[in-house]
């Protein structure tokens, strides 16, 4: 088991290291020059050659990268071309309501989309299980954008019951903290919940006709230890891979939640800085968001160690 | 000596895209404490219907019990509700399996999956039940149970898990045991030793065996008395030794035929007899069968076997047969 | 045990306690703090951001008259050349140190080499020195009118009293830090770019005596704490409103203006007579047909007003016919040059374009896609000059790509255009000399570059003219001027109100376009 | 669940249309829902109005008689607009399903037989895919001027190793099959091993796969759009529409409800095309996704 996880958490070194070049050569490698593109159309040349020796872009590539790299070494990331606050800390000051968001999004969408699942394959073919699969084919096809207007509309604007938008920090109380993130974690979710619930029903259905199964109901044992022991541990390592998979779908989905909800997260200051092409902001993000990824997949793979015994070589 | 499982015109179908498939049509039998009864005949011929039907094992979705009584100890299983069913399976009623490789859980320890059934049918601590799950291992001889208990089914070779399936079934002592084609996907000599196993411990506990196989030659070797089944239909039913030694319906004959066999003496040119197959196709069974179910691939078939069904008619001696041009 | 729990529970599910005391004000303005340095930029918003912290010597009133600020006493020269200034006591910047004539000399040196309006009176400024930490003069070359109205003006880069060690900074560089004298402290550790920007109250504020009115008067700090919050998409700023989770919004769509009408709490409040905004259509004065004043007369009988507001407002009640250049409502309002907007003849426009030697010529118009007001405008003066059979190359592009093109000063066929429409805010066009678009300094105007030297003598006489009287004579010839020249053409005026829960904020201090926040107290 | 039956040998039946639709009726949905789609984006926009003009006197007006969809704030037929976006979603999804999939065939073919560039390409590849997919194509957008042509390369490259693993692992797994490696060992051609044995075994999985990546790039060309970085904003996208009528959902909520029901009815039409291809065509990826 030690070895397996060590494996694992060497496997996600050379990851790391081909995001970080290829987020370096990005910029470098760009059609034109980026110090152009990045201080914008309008920009006089003496802003363009600000802009080029901020980003040290007048210095050989070697010498760039190699403190580029010294630079992450040291959590160091750059700085904002327009704020000229330090990205380190504009991240971190808007890790939290995204770190919130997506996690609350994970558990609830988890918890839900599972028991779900399981309900689907068990009355497989049933008009529960139809109802579930259909949830899970729109869920896929609505876009969250449009689905986060639908939500705000009913429940903030005609009923009044939940915020329009914005994001309230923990600290400040559970309630209004709970409160400000369920209609962007509904929104956020959908997809995310519709993948888990669908791969759940399909492992589901596909293990339940496995003869341990057949086994485990010729024992007489009780519906609720066959489905939840018996079957959903043997369905849980296609479960819990799509549940990997889908975080790079929050990922992706945090960026248009947040936009829609105006929750101060990462995902806004991805947009903002895409859209001022503050290049040093989108770097440092697409980092934080790739080691996120990587960590969370990361986890997933040493969890398959414990649902599966066989992944214990 | 009174049956303890009597099944009666058991009908078991399955409804498909293509029609309703009548698997189990009509089949009757008898099983007596202590006995071991075994069910031969071809894939699909519906004798592991038989065995899930009796367990109700068969899929609700696809396949149900259309008509037929499964009496045992004083219910009718075929009807009985889906909670004391529960409580039967597994106690009163066990079964093990072909695929010993796939029908235990792989993410499992076997001392769970044992115990397990032991927790759900006796009353007993879950202790108790990892304690009595080590006796059943080392009843059925899998050496360092200690350590076995724990391990996970992978970690066994094929033979052990047909003996912890067997363990499992026999964990709280059932009257019946339906072991379904139990050493088919075994090598040779496991087979034969977890056939005398399952002998052995039938003599030690007194249950009663309902042996399923195409295997006409495990069947000479445990099985008291036989059933014959073919196309969803029961064609024959005798004592082990009145059947070998007079099979009475041609496809009885024709199984027969099939089977390699060494005590023949090679021919001339050094070469044994070709094995004699059975010629033709099974029937369909979404289409109702008129007359005999074999008289398609029967070389002594009439018009009136194709047109009425055989009526099963004793030869005496326990031995029964469906068939017109049986010759008793 | 169980108690103890439930006490935990009970403080994370109530608001802390203390945060309940404090007096908040949510406020939504019309972008987002992103620099802090009102010198730097022109953008508004950080002149906003500017008004909060900065103090000035000077603040014009709702009617744009300068009263002093910082400024306790001052003296004028009979000839009108030398100023004496002379601060408040007990002024101190938000560190603690006092404000001495060093910071404000350097302050207002850092400002005059930056701001449009300070470079004009630095123009006139031969020198600044200070007689001691609280007076200073200053000596000009020729008697100027506007000193008082520039030290006091409240557009964009006001006159921001600084230290003098963040006023030695080149204009041209930011400040990094933002240090005032003025009613509310910068929370700098709490910003965060694109979503907030924080200010305390400043304790140690001392306010004028006079009641407020814009930037004049005393500014009471009236909350304990004031976040500007940034919610981009309008319609989620008015629903925050609505719902309450908002005080103050800035700069609400005009098609909200019906729904927030009718929102409980929520008042609608015109700051000014003159907070509006006006509609210009900018033709190119450098490049052919429009280098021609023929051609450009002409196009005034394209333009219908009623017509373009119709289109961007709809509901006449906010908005106004306004044929003159100057803000109708304003203090300068004329009739100067107005006969040119009489008629609306397309055929008539036409016909003078083609005796003015027009002969289908491609004319470039810089359409902007996706702008609120001058997309549909645009749009409606494109009909009207097709109406009229001219041969109009509509070049599509979001606003963004607008204001890049328009920088271009070659031929419409090399990159460049030929119109473009745009829009100014109430306020600074009131102001003949404020005005920048009114200006005709042909390459120190803006985009366009019309170039009449006249017009810009006018505009030198306004700012030197002593009395009302005489500027409000400059401001009708300048206007008239103008006209003659089609510097821009007017489509017309409308207001652009603030939207509050009056349910729970008061005192919202009478101003002339840029919102003024100190005074706003919370129930 | 009918496993009993499928030993059975049964007679072979005929093709007819009718038992196919039952056999696999989300095949049937999808593909008819898609064709009318198809034929609305071929055709559709020679019989709707111009879906740029400008009618500032006639903007946000509801769906009636004369504006089908209603009006958006400049007055724009929301019809007209809608019809077209389709035009370009099915552009962004088609196109972007082509490339990546022709992309992804070769490297993961490349991948799969050549050992020695396997390692060097997938650790490129993991790379990749550990960048979540809009932000990489926002991050692409920046450096470069929006366009069309630009959003597809965008929403292609996070793609592309999505089908690359697809590949690799089927020809990792062919690979190992006897008559492969008996081909091998009878000295058959790289090259025609490659087209004789491996191509045809991938092209299932394959077509299933790039239904998938088709709609999911037409929803993230919508994101990116609504993101404001997406098709520039004088092209009638989904996208678009949705981005630019999000300012007025609540006066004029069919700028945003009608073009996402397109998208959303888009995007379902090719999931149950590809949900019924993965069935019928390849039980196995049944279990990814």
């Amino acid at each position: 088991m030690t070895a397996y996880i060590a494996r694992r958490v060497f496997a996600v070194l050379p990851v790391m290291a081909v995001v970080a070049l290829f987020v370096f050569f990005l910029l470098r490698f760009a059609p034109g020059d980026p110090a152009a593109i990045i201080a914008g159309d309008d920009a006089t040349s003496e802003t363009i050659a600000a802009v080029r020796a901020k980003l040290g872009l007048d210095r050989p590539v070697v010498e760039q990268f190699l403190l580029w790299v010294w630079g992450l070494l040291h959590g160091d990331l750059g700085e904002s071309v327009f704020s000229n606050l330090p990205v380190t800390r504009l991240i971190a000051q808007r890790l939290e309501p995204t770190a919130a968001l997506t996690l609350a999004t994970l558990f609830v969408s988890v918890a839900m989309a599972v028991p779900i699942g399981v309900l689907a394959a068990w009355k497989a073919r049933k008009l529960v299980d139809r109802l579930v699969m259909g949830f899970a084919v729109l869920g896929f096809a609505v876009p969250a954008f449009v689905l986060a207007y639908v939500l705000i509309y009913f429940f903030a604007m005609q009923w009044q019951l939940l915020p329009v938008q914005g994001y309230q920090p923990i600290a400040g109380g559970l309630w209004p903290f709970a409160q400000s993130l369920i209609l962007p974690s509904m929104a956020l979710g959908i997809t995310y919940m519709a993948l888990i619930a669908r791969v759940t029903r399909a492992s589901m259905l596909e293990v339940l006709q496995q003869d341990y199964i057949r086994t485990a109901n010729a024992k007489g044992l009780a519906t609720d230890r066959v489905l939840l022991l018996h079957a959903l541990k043997n369905a849980s390592v296609p479960i819990v891979t799509v549940i990997g998979i889908g975080i790079a779908l929050l990922i992706s989905g945090v960026v248009i939640t947040e936009t829609v909800f105006n929750i101060p997260g990462l995902g806004r200051l991805t947009v903002d800085a895409v859209l001022k092409r503050d290049y040093p902001i989108v770097q440092g993000l697409i980092l934080v968001f790739a080691a996120a990824k990587v960590f969370l997949n990361l986890l997933i793979d040493i969890s398959y160690a414990f649902l599966d015994p066989r992944i214990r070589y | 000596m009174t049956a303890l499982l009597e099944v009666r015109d058991l009908c078991t179908q399955f409804s498909t895209l293509d029609g309703v498939v009548r698997a189990v049509d009509g089949v009757s039998f008898d099983v007596a404490r202590g006995e071991t009864l075994g069910i031969v005949g071809e894939s699909g011929c519906g004798k592991s219907v038989t065995a899930l039907s009796i367990l109700r094992l068969i899929p609700p979705e696809t396949g149900r019990i259309a008509s037929g009584s499964i009496h045992f100890e004083g219910n009718d299983l075929a009807t009985l509700g889906e909670r004391e069913m529960k409580r039967l399976r597994g106690h009163r009623i066990s079964m093990i399996f072909q695929e010993p490789m796939t029908s235990l859980n792989p993410v499992l320890t076997v001392g769970t999956q044992i115990a397990e059934n032991v927790v759900r049918h006796l009353d007993v601590s879950w202790k108790q039940a990892r304690e009595r799950a080590r006796e059943m291992l080392d009843l059925v001889r899998i050496a360092d149970s200690r350590r076995r208990i724990d391990e996970y089914p992978h970690q066994l070779s094929g033979g052990m898990r047909q003996r912890v399936m067997i363990a499992m079934a026999l964990s709280c002592d059932p009257q019946v045991l339906i072991a379904d084609e139990p050493t088919t996907a075994l090598d040779v000599t496991i087979q034969a030793q977890i056939l005398d196993l399952m002998l052995e411990l039938k003599e030690k506990t007194g249950t009663a065996i309902v042996l399923i196989t195409h295997d006409l030659g495990v069947v000479a070797e445990t099985a008291e008395r036989v059933v014959v089944m073919y196309a969803g239909r029961k064609v024959e039913e005798a004592p082990v030794d009145a059947l070998f030694e007079r099979p009475l319906h041609p496809y009885t004959r024709g199984l027969m035929a099939a089977i390699p066999r060494l005590d023949v003496d090679a021919e001339s040119d050094g070469r044994r007899p070709r094995l004699q197959e059975i010629p033709g196709l099974v029937p369909r069974l979404t289409q109702p069968i008129v007359g005999c179910a074999f008289a398609s691939r029967c070389g002594l078939a009439t018009d009136r076997c194709r047109t009425t069904a055989p009526p099963v008619v004793d030869a005496g001696g326990g031995h029964t047969v469906a068939c017109w041009e049986a010759r008793p | 045990m169980t108690l103890r729990i439930l006490g935990v529970l009970l403080a994370l599910v109530l608001p802390l306690h203390a945060m309940a005391q404090e007096k908040v004000l949510r406020a939504v303005m019309h972008a987002d703090v992103r620099v802090i340095d009102p010198v730097w930029t022109t953008q508004t918003i950080a002149n906003i951001h500017g008004a909060l912290v900065y103090d000035t010597l000077f603040g014009n009133d709702a009617d744009q008259k300068p009263h002093p600020q910082m400024v306790d006493t001052y003296e004028i020269s009979p000839d009108r050349l030398h100023y004496k200034f002379t601060l408040r006591d007990g002024l101190k910047f938000h560190d603690g140190s006092p404000v001495t004539t060093k910071d404000v000399i350097a302050s207002l040196k850092r400002w005059g080499g930056k701001d449009g309006v300070g470079m004009r009176l630095m123009g006139y400024v031969t020198d600044m020195k200070a007689v001691d930490d609280k007076t200073f003069t200053m000596d000009l070359r020729e008697p100027y009118g506007m000193v008082l109205e520039s030290l006091g003006k409240s557009g964009s880069s006001i006159a921001a009293i600084m230290r003098e060690k963040d006023a030695l900074t080149d204009p041209n560089t930011q400040v990094k830090e933002s240090v005032g004298s003025g009613p509310y402290i910068f929370a700098k550790d709490q910003w965060v770019p694109g979503s907030k920007a924080v200010y305390l109250k400043n304790k140690d504020y001392k306010p004028r005596s006079e009641p407020p009115s814009s930037f004049a008067g005393g500014k009471i700090p009236g909350v304990d704490r004031i976040e500007l919050l940034w919610i981009a998409d309008p319609q989620t700023a008015m629903s925050a409103l609505i719902n309450g989770e908002i005080d103050f919004y800035e700069a609400p769509n005009n098609d909200f203006l019906p729904i927030l009408e009718k929102a409980k709490g929520v008042k609608l409040l015109k700051t000014g007579k003159i907070d509006s905004t006006q509609g210009m259509i900018r033709l190119n004065h450098a490049v052919p047909p429009f280098d021609n004043i023929k051609m450009r007369q002409a196009m005034y009988y394209l333009v219908n007003q009623e017509d373009y507001l119709r289109a961007i407002v709809g509901d006449p009640k906010y908005y106004k016919v306004c044929p003159g250049l100057l803000t109708c409502g304003g203090p300068y309002e004329n009739a100067g040059g107005t006969q040119w907007m009489k008629e609306y003849n397309p055929k008539k426009a036409g016909q003078l374009m083609k005796e003015a030697g027009y002969k289908g010529e491609p004319i470039t118009v810089l359409a902007a896609t996706d702008h609120a007001t001058i997309t549909p405008a645009t749009q409606v003066l494109i009909e009207a000059m097709r109406d009229a059979g001219l041969n109009v190359d509509v070049q599509s592009m979001d606003w963004g790509s607008v204001v890049t093109r328009r920088a271009n000063k070659n031929p419409a066929n090399q990159g460049g255009w030929n119109i473009f429409v745009t829009t100014s805010g109430g306020v600074g066009s009131s102001n003949p000399v404020l005005h920048t678009w009114l200006g005709a300094a042909c390459d120190k105007t803006p985009f366009g570059w019309p170039c009449d030297p006249e017009i810009e003598k006018l505009r030198n006489a306004f700012g030197m003219a002593s009395d009302e009287a005489e500027r409000k004579k400059i401001a009708t010839d300048l206007q008239a001027r103008a006209m003659d020249d089609v510097v821009f053409i007017p489509f017309g005026q409308w207001d652009t109100p603030l939207a509050y829960r009056a349910d729970r904020i008061d005192g919202i201090v009478p101003n002339t376009g840029l919102a003024v926040l100190w005074g706003i107290t919370k129930k | 669940m009918v496993a009993i039956t499928d030993d059975l040998p049964l007679a072979p039946r005929r093709f007819s249309l009718g038992s196919a639709i039952r056999r696999n009726p989300t095949i049937a949905i999808g593909a008819v829902l898609l064709i009318v789609l198809i034929a609305i984006a071929v055709v559709g926009p020679y019989f709707v109005g111009n879906p740029l003009k400008i009618a500032p006197v006639n903007r946000l007006r509801p769906p009636s008689e004369r504006w089908w969809f209603g009006t958006d704030q400049f007055g724009r037929d929301v019809f007209a607009r809608t019809i077209y976006g389709s035009r370009v979603s099915l552009i962004v999804g088609l196109s972007v399903a082509a490339i990546s999939s022709a992309l992804g065939l070769i490297l993961g073919l490349a991948c799969g037989y050549f050992r020695r560039l396997d390692g060097f390409v997938m650790r490129i590849m993991d790379g990749v895919m550990a960048i979540p997919s809009i932000l990489l194509a926002i991050a692409l957008i920046t450096l470069t001027r929006p366009g069309l042509g630009i959003v597809i390369v965008a929403i292609v490259i996070p793609e592309v190793p999505r089908v690359v693993r697809v590949v690799r692992a089927i020809v990792l797994s062919i690979r190992s099959q006897p008559y492969i490696e008996s081909a091998i060992a009878g000295g058959t051609r790289n090259a025609k091993l490659l087209l004789r044995h491996v191509l045809p075994n991938t092209l299932a999985p394959l077509i299933v796969q790039s239904t998938y990546v088709c709609a999911s790039a037409m929803l993230i060309e919508a994101g990116l759009s609504f993101l404001g970085a997406g098709v520039p904003p004088e092209i009638p996208s989904w996208g678009n529409i949705i981005a630019q009528g999000r300012t007025f959902f609540q006066i004029a909520p069919w700028t945003i409800l009608i073009p996402g029901a397109f998208l959303a009815t888009t995007v379902l039409a090719v999931n149950l095309l590809g949900d019924g291809l993965r069935d019928r065509l390849d039980p196995r990826l049944a279990r990814r996704l």
